[in-house]
C-alpha cells in the first residue's frame, strides 16, 4: 500500500465519490484554481471541472446556505471553510437549517451535506484562528461530527461522511494534513459511529482524537518503557460516540484519560468523561484525568502558545495521576 | 372580458377562478386560524397573510412543477397558492401527524415535497441560500426551473441577502428575490430599519435588474411577474423584486398593532386586492355576483372542512419524538 | 418588599445603571418605541430618550458589532437579542470579538457589554426558536455567562453584569419572565461567580438554573412528602462556577442531581456534572442523574414538546434514582 | 513647489517629507519582516502592506487624535503609517512582550491605544462592526471624531459590510469605509468574487456617496481623502470608498502568488507610489536627491533598531497565559 499523507487521503476520498456519484460536489474558498488552501482538494478542478468543484467568495453564511438549498433538491455538497474558525460566520445556517431541517419538514427534506476543513489550532495564528468547533457542533442533535486522527481512518471517514444523508461536521486540523500512513487504493468505508482502538493496553485508557491521538502515541510508547501499558482509543466519530467501544476498554483498564485540543468547559471532553463516570461508575479505580487547552484564548507568542495547548508531558503526568504513580 | 385589466386578458376564465379562489382559500385560511388561535387550538407564533395575498397568488401563478419556493415564518398564504390542501395547512397548526409537517414544524414551518416548497423558516434571512441552492441545483441539473425567494423589508439588512446576491448575480443562478415589503418588520417602520427603502434600486450594486411592484393589484403582480419570470428562465439572470403590500393584522396574532394608525390600515383595506379583483371579474363577466358568492361559500366550507379535518386528527405518537433527527441509521447513536 | 415580576425586575436593573452611569445605553430590536418584544425594556424610551434606547434593524451581526466598537471607546453598551436563537447569525462578534479583544490586544481593550435576552424554549415556538446557548457561550474563555432563576436574582445580577468590565452572556427566559417575587427598591448587587442555596436539604443536591429551577422546586416540595430532603442549589451564573458552592453542598448530600433545560451532548449540566465527580469522587455515593432535553430539535406539537423537555415527573425520577426509592 | 502635484502644494515641506518618511518605514518594515520570517523570528501568518502604502498613509494623514482606525489581518502598514513606533510592531511578530498587543496578538492584530488604532482582526468582515461602533461613540460622546473602516476588496462580499454600512447610513454615523482593492483575495481575482466589480456604486444602495480613488497615486489619495474626512466630520454621513491598489508580495509570506503573471506584478511596481512621490519630491525641489537618500538611510536604520530591540526582548512571562483573559477578578473564576 502506497504511504501517503492525510491531505492526499482525503483528495483520494473526494475523488472517489465524486467519480461514484455525480450529485456530489465540492465549493469553498480557494478550492479549485488554488488546488485548495491546504491542498486537499489538489486536482479535483482539472478533473471534474468547474461545475463541481467551485471557488467561492467570502461569503461563508451565502455559499452554506446555498448548499443547504442545493442538497435540499437532491444534490450532495461537501462544503470547504477554509478553516473551522471561519464557520462562525455561517453557523446559523448550519445549527438552525442543516441540522434541523430533517426534523422540522417532518421528515420530508433531509441534508445530505459534509461540511470539513481544519479545525482547531494551527501554527501560531493566535486568538482568531485557533477555535475548536468540536464541542460546539457536537451539542446539537442533527449533525453527524467526525474528526479523524489518521490518514487510513480520514479517507474512509470522509467517504462514509459524503454517502451519509444528514449533515455531518467533519473536522481535519492543519498540523496533521502532512501525517503519513499505508492506505490503501481504491474503495474502503470507515463507517460512522465506529472506534477504533490504536494501542492495545491494560493500565489505563487513553481517549484521544485527532491531532491529540498522535502525541497519545508518544505519551503511550515513553510510558510503555516505564511500564505503563497504554490502551488508546479513538472514537473516530464525535457524535454519536462509540460507548460500546469506550465501555469494552475501561472495563478492562479502570482508568481513563481524555485528551482534548480544545477548551475544557462544556467541552466534548467533559462530555466524554461524564458518560464514563455515569455509565462505568463501578469499573473506576481513580477519577478521570483530562487534558486541554489552558482557559485562555490562543496567544501568539511561542512560548505562551506551546504552554497553551495539550503536549506529550501533560499527557503523560495526567495517566500517572490516574494510575497514582507520581 | 374587455374591461379587465390588459395584464389578464390573456387569461382563460377557469384559471381566473382559480386565482381568485386561491386568494379567497387564503384569506379563510387565515382568518380560521387567527380564530382557532383563540380558542387556543393553535399555540406559538402565528404570523397571516391578509392583505398580501396578491403577491403570492399572482407570483406563483407562473411557477412550474420543477420551480423552487422557500420563505419566511409567513408562509401559509404561499403554500395555499402552491396549492397546499387546506387541511395539511390546518393539521400542521393544530400540531397534528397529519399536518404538511406531520406537526413537528407548526406555523412558521410549513413544507410540501410536492410542490418543492423548502419552507417556512423562522430566522429573518435564513432561506436567502437556501433559494440560491435551489437554483444552483437546476443549473447543474440543467432542469429549466427557476427558484422563488420571499422575503419581508425587515429581512433586507440581513448580511445574508448581500452575501446570496452577490453568489446569485456572480454565477447566473436563476434566482428570483421578491421583498415582500408590507412596511413594516414587527412595529418597525421601514424607514426606521432601511437607509434606502428604494428596495429595487438595491439590485444594481450586484449587476442585477431590480423592479417595483404594486403587491396590492393582482393584474399587475401577475401580469409583470409574468413577463419576469420568463425573462430569468431564458436567461438564469437573477432579479430582485419590490413588492408594495400590506399585512391587515399584527406581526402576528399576539401583536396589538400600536405602531401604526387604524386610518392607515383602513385606507388599505380598501385597496384590498381580493375585493378589487372580484369586483372587476364581476364587472368584466367573467363571473356574475351568484357565482362569486357560491365560490365564496364553497371556499369557507372547504376551511371549515380542513378545521375538521385538523381537530379530529391524532397528535403524533410519542415514538415520533426522536424520529426525523437523522436519516440513516448509525451504529451507536 | 414590592412583589414584583421577572421583566419588572430586569427592567429595574436597567433603570437604575443607566441613571448611575451615562455611558450605559440599550440596543436592540424593538426595545425602544415597542417597549420591547417581552417589555422588558418598557418605559426607558421615554425616560432616557433615543439617544441611548436604540431599536435596530434586523442586523444582530451589525449591531453586535457596533457593541464592541463602542465599549473599545469607552462606552458600556446592553444589546437585547430578541432572543438567544438569533445570537447565531451575531456569534462570531461574540466568539471571534468579544470574547478575545482584552486577550489579543495584550490588555489594551477589555469589551464591558452586556448581551442578554430569552434563552431556550418558549412556548410551541418549533425548531429554529427554542435553543439553549449557555453549552456554547459558556465554552469560550472571555465570556461571563449569567442566568438567574428569580427576580431578586435577576435585579441584582443583570446590574453586576452591566458594571462588569468584561462581556457578559446574561440569559433569561421567555418563560420566567412573569415570575413574581419581592425585590428590593434601589440598589444592590449580586456577585458575579457566586451561587446560591435556594433550599437547604440533606439527602440530595439538585443543580438547577434559570428556568429549571422553578421546576425543581416543585419537585423538591413533593419530594418531601415522601421524607426525601432536597437541597437546591442555583448557580446563577455559568461561567464561573461557585465550585466551593457546589463542593460543600455535595460533600453534605453526597448525591447529585443536574437539570439543565437543553440538550445534554457536550453541554454545560455535563461540564456540572464532570466537575462534580472529579473534584468530589470521593464524596459520592452514587452516581450522578442529568435531566435534559431528549435529542431532537424542538418539536411544535404540544405532545412532542412536552415530551422533550424536563419535568417535575423527570426531576422527581432523577432524585429517586440517585437515592435509591425507586 | 511648483511641480508638485496640485493635491500637495498646500502642504509644507515638514509634512511632505514626513508622509514620505511614513511611506518608507512601511515598505523597509515589512520588508524586514519577511526575512525575519524566512529566518523563522516569525510565524503564523504575515500579510505584508507592500505596494499599498499610499492608501494607509495618505489616508490617516488627516485623522485627527479623537478619531479611530480599524483594518484586517494586513496591519502593519496602517499602524506605522499612525505613527506606531517601528519597535513595537516588529517586537510582537517576534511575540515579545515588548510588542504592541504584548506579544499575545501576533502579525494580525496590531493594536495601539494611543493612537485609537482598535486592531488588526482576522476574521474577513469581523471589523466592520468595530467601526462604525467607534463611529457611534462619536456621536455619543459629540466629540467630532470620524471612524476610519478599512477592509480588503474580498470582504466587500461579506453580510457583515451590508449590515453596517445601512446602519452607518441609517444613523448618520461618521464612518468611512475604505476598500483597499488590491484586486485579489488570496488566489481569486476580484471579478471572481464579486458580481459588479465597481465597488463605489454599491453606495447608493444605503444613500450613501462612493468615491473612486487611485491608490498608488500618493498625491490622490492625500488631497481626495483630505476633502472627504471633512466632509464627513462636518456631515456625519458615512462614505465608502473604492481604493485601487496592488500588493506586490503573495497573500501572506507562504502564498507563491501562481495566480497572477510576473508581468502584471511588474507592471505595478512600475507605478510604484514611494517611486513617483519621492521623484516628484526630488524634481520638485522638496528634497534633494541627497537628502532622499539620507532620509532612506535614517528609515533603514531605524528598522534595523527595531529588529535589534525585537530580538533582545524577552518573550511574555509564564504568568501572563491566564492574564488578561478577563479584566475584572470573579470570585470563583
Ligand atoms: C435573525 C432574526 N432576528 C430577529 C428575529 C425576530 N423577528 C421575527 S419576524 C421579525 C420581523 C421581520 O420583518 P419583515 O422581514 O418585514 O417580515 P414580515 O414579518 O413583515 O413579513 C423579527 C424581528 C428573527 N426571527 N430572526
Ligand atoms: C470569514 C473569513 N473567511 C475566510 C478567511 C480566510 N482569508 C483570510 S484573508 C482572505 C482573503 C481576503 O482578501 P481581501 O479582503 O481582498 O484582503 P487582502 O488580503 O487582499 O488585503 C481569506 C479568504 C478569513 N480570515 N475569514
Ligand atoms: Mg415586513
Ligand atoms: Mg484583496
Amino acid at each position: 500500500m502506497p504511504m501517503i499523507e492525510m491531505r492526499e487521503a482525503l483528495n483520494q476520498a473526494l475523488k472517489e465519490e465524486m467519480t461514484r456519484d455525480e450529485k456530489v460536489f465540492i465549493l469553498g474558498e480557494e478550492v479549485a484554481e488554488f488546488n485548495g488552501a491546504y491542498k486537499v482538494t489538489k486536482g479535483l478542478l482539472d478533473h471534474f471541472g468547474p461545475k463541481r468543484v467551485i471557488d467561492t467568495p467570502i461569503s461563508e453564511s451565502g455559499f452554506t446556505g446555498l448548499a443547504v438549498g442545493a442538497a435540499m433538491m437532491g444534490l450532495r455538497p461537501v462544503v470547504e471553510f477554509m478553516s473551522f474558525n471561519f464557520s462562525l460566520v455561517a453557523i446559523d445556517q448550519i445549527i438552525s437549517n442543516a441540522a434541523k431541517m430533517y426534523y422540522m419538514s417532518g421528515g420530508l427534506y433531509n441534508i445530505p451535506m459534509v461540511m470539513r476543513g481544519p479545525n482547531g489550532a494551527g501554527p501560531r495564528v493566535s486568538s482568531q484562528h485557533s477555535h475548536n468547533m468540536e464541542s460546539v457542533y457536537a451539542h446539537f442533535p442533527g449533525l453527524r461530527v467526525m474528526a479523524p486522527s489518521t490518514p487510513l481512518d480520514a479517507k474512509g471517514m470522509l467517504k462514509a461522511a459524503i454517502r451519509c444523508n444528514d449533515p455531518v461536521v467533519f473536522l481535519e486540523n492543519e498540523l496533521a494534513y502532512n501525517l503519513k500512513e499505508e492506505v490503501p487504493e481504491g474503495d474502503y468505508i470507515i463507517p460512522i459511529g465506529k472506534g477504533d482502538i490504536k494501542r492495545e493496553g491494560t493500565d489505563v485508557t487513553i481517549i484521544a482524537w485527532s491531532r491529540m491521538m498522535s502525541l497519545a502515541k508518544t505519551a503511550a510508547e515513553e510510558l510503555a518503557k516505564e511500564g505503563i501499558n497504554v490502551e488508546l482509543l479513538d472514537p473516530r466519530t464525535l457524535k454519536p460516540l462509540d460507548m460500546p467501544l469506550i465501555a469494552e476498554s475501561v472495563k478492562k483498564t479502570n482508568r481513563v484519560v481524555v485528551v482534548e485540543e480544545g477548551h475544557h468547559f462544556s467541552s466534548l471532553g467533559a462530555q466524554v468523561a461524564e458518560s464514563v463516570y455515569s455509565n462505568l461508575f463501578d469499573y473506576l479505580d481513580s477519577p478521570i484525568a483530562r487534558v486541554y487547552q489552558s482557559e485562555n484564548p490562543m496567544p501568539y507568542a511561542a512560548n505562551l502558545e506551546a504552554a497553551t495547548l495539550p503536549s506529550v508531558e501533560k499527557i503523560i503526568q495526567a495517566v500517572k495521576q490516574v494510575t497514582y504513580r507520581n | 372580458m374587455a374591461s379587465v385589466k390588459k395584464e389578464m386578458q390573456s387569461l382563460s376564465k377557469e384559471k381566473m377562478v382559480e386565482i381568485l379562489e386561491k386568494m379567497l382559500v387564503i384569506r379563510y385560511f387565515e382568518e380560521a386560524s387567527i380564530k382557532a388561535y383563540q380558542q387556543k387550538k393553535i399555540a406559538g407564533f402565528l404570523h397571516t397573510y391578509i392583505g398580501q395575498e396578491a403577491v403570492g397568488v399572482g407570483t406563483l401563478a407562473h411557477k412550474l412543477p420543477q420551480d423552487s419556493v422557500v420563505t419566511t415564518y409567513r408562509c401559509h398564504g404561499l403554500a395555499l397558492a402552491l396549492g397546499m390542501p387546506p387541511r395539511d395547512g390546518m393539521a400542521e397548526l393544530f400540531g397534528k401527524v397529519t399536518g404538511c409537517a406531520r406537526g413537528k414544524g407548526g406555523s412558521m414551518h410549513f413544507f410540501s415535497k410536492a410542490h418543492n416548497f423548502l419552507g417556512g423558516h423562522g430566522i429573518v434571512g435564513g432561506q436567502f441560500g437556501i433559494g440560491i441552492g435551489a437554483a444552483f441545483k437546476s443549473n447543474y441539473d440543467e432542469d429549466n426551473a427557476v427558484s422563488f425567494i420571499f422575503f419581508g423589508d425587515g429581512a433586507t439588512v440581513q448580511g445574508t441577502l448581500h452575501e446570496t446576491m452577490n453568489l446569485a448575480a456572480l454565477w447566473d443562478l436563476p434566482a428570483i428575490f421578491i421583498c415582500e415589503d408590507n412596511q413594516y418588520g414587527m412595529g418597525t417602520a421601514n424607514a426606521r430599519a432601511i437607509a434606502n427603502t428604494d428596495i429595487a434600486s438595491k439590485a444594481e450594486a450586484y449587476g442585477m435588474k431590480g423592479y417595483t411592484i404594486n403587491g396590492m393589484d393582482l393584474n399587475e403582480v401577475h401580469g409583470r411577474m409574468g413577463e419576469i419570470v420568463k425573462e430569468v428562465r431564458a436567461t438564469r439572470r437573477p432579479v430582485l423584486i419590490h413588492m408594495k403590500t400590506y399585512r391587515y393584522t399584527g406581526h402576528s396574532v399576539s401583536d396589538a398593532g400600536l405602531y401604526r394608525s387604524k386610518e392607515e390600515v383602513d385606507a388599505y383595506k380598501l385597496k384590498d386586492p381580493i375585493l378589487a379583483i372580484s369586483r372587476e371579474m364581476v364587472e368584466a363577466k367573467v363571473i356574475s355576483e351568484d357565482e362569486f358568492k357560491t365560490l365564496q361559500k364553497k371556499t369557507k366550507a372547504s376551511i371549515q372542512e380542513a378545521l375538521d379535518f385538523a381537530e379530529e386528527s391524532p397528535e403524533p405518537p410519542l415514538e415520533e419524538l426522536t424520529q426525523h433527527v437523522y436519516m440513516d441509521d448509525v451504529g451507536n447513536a
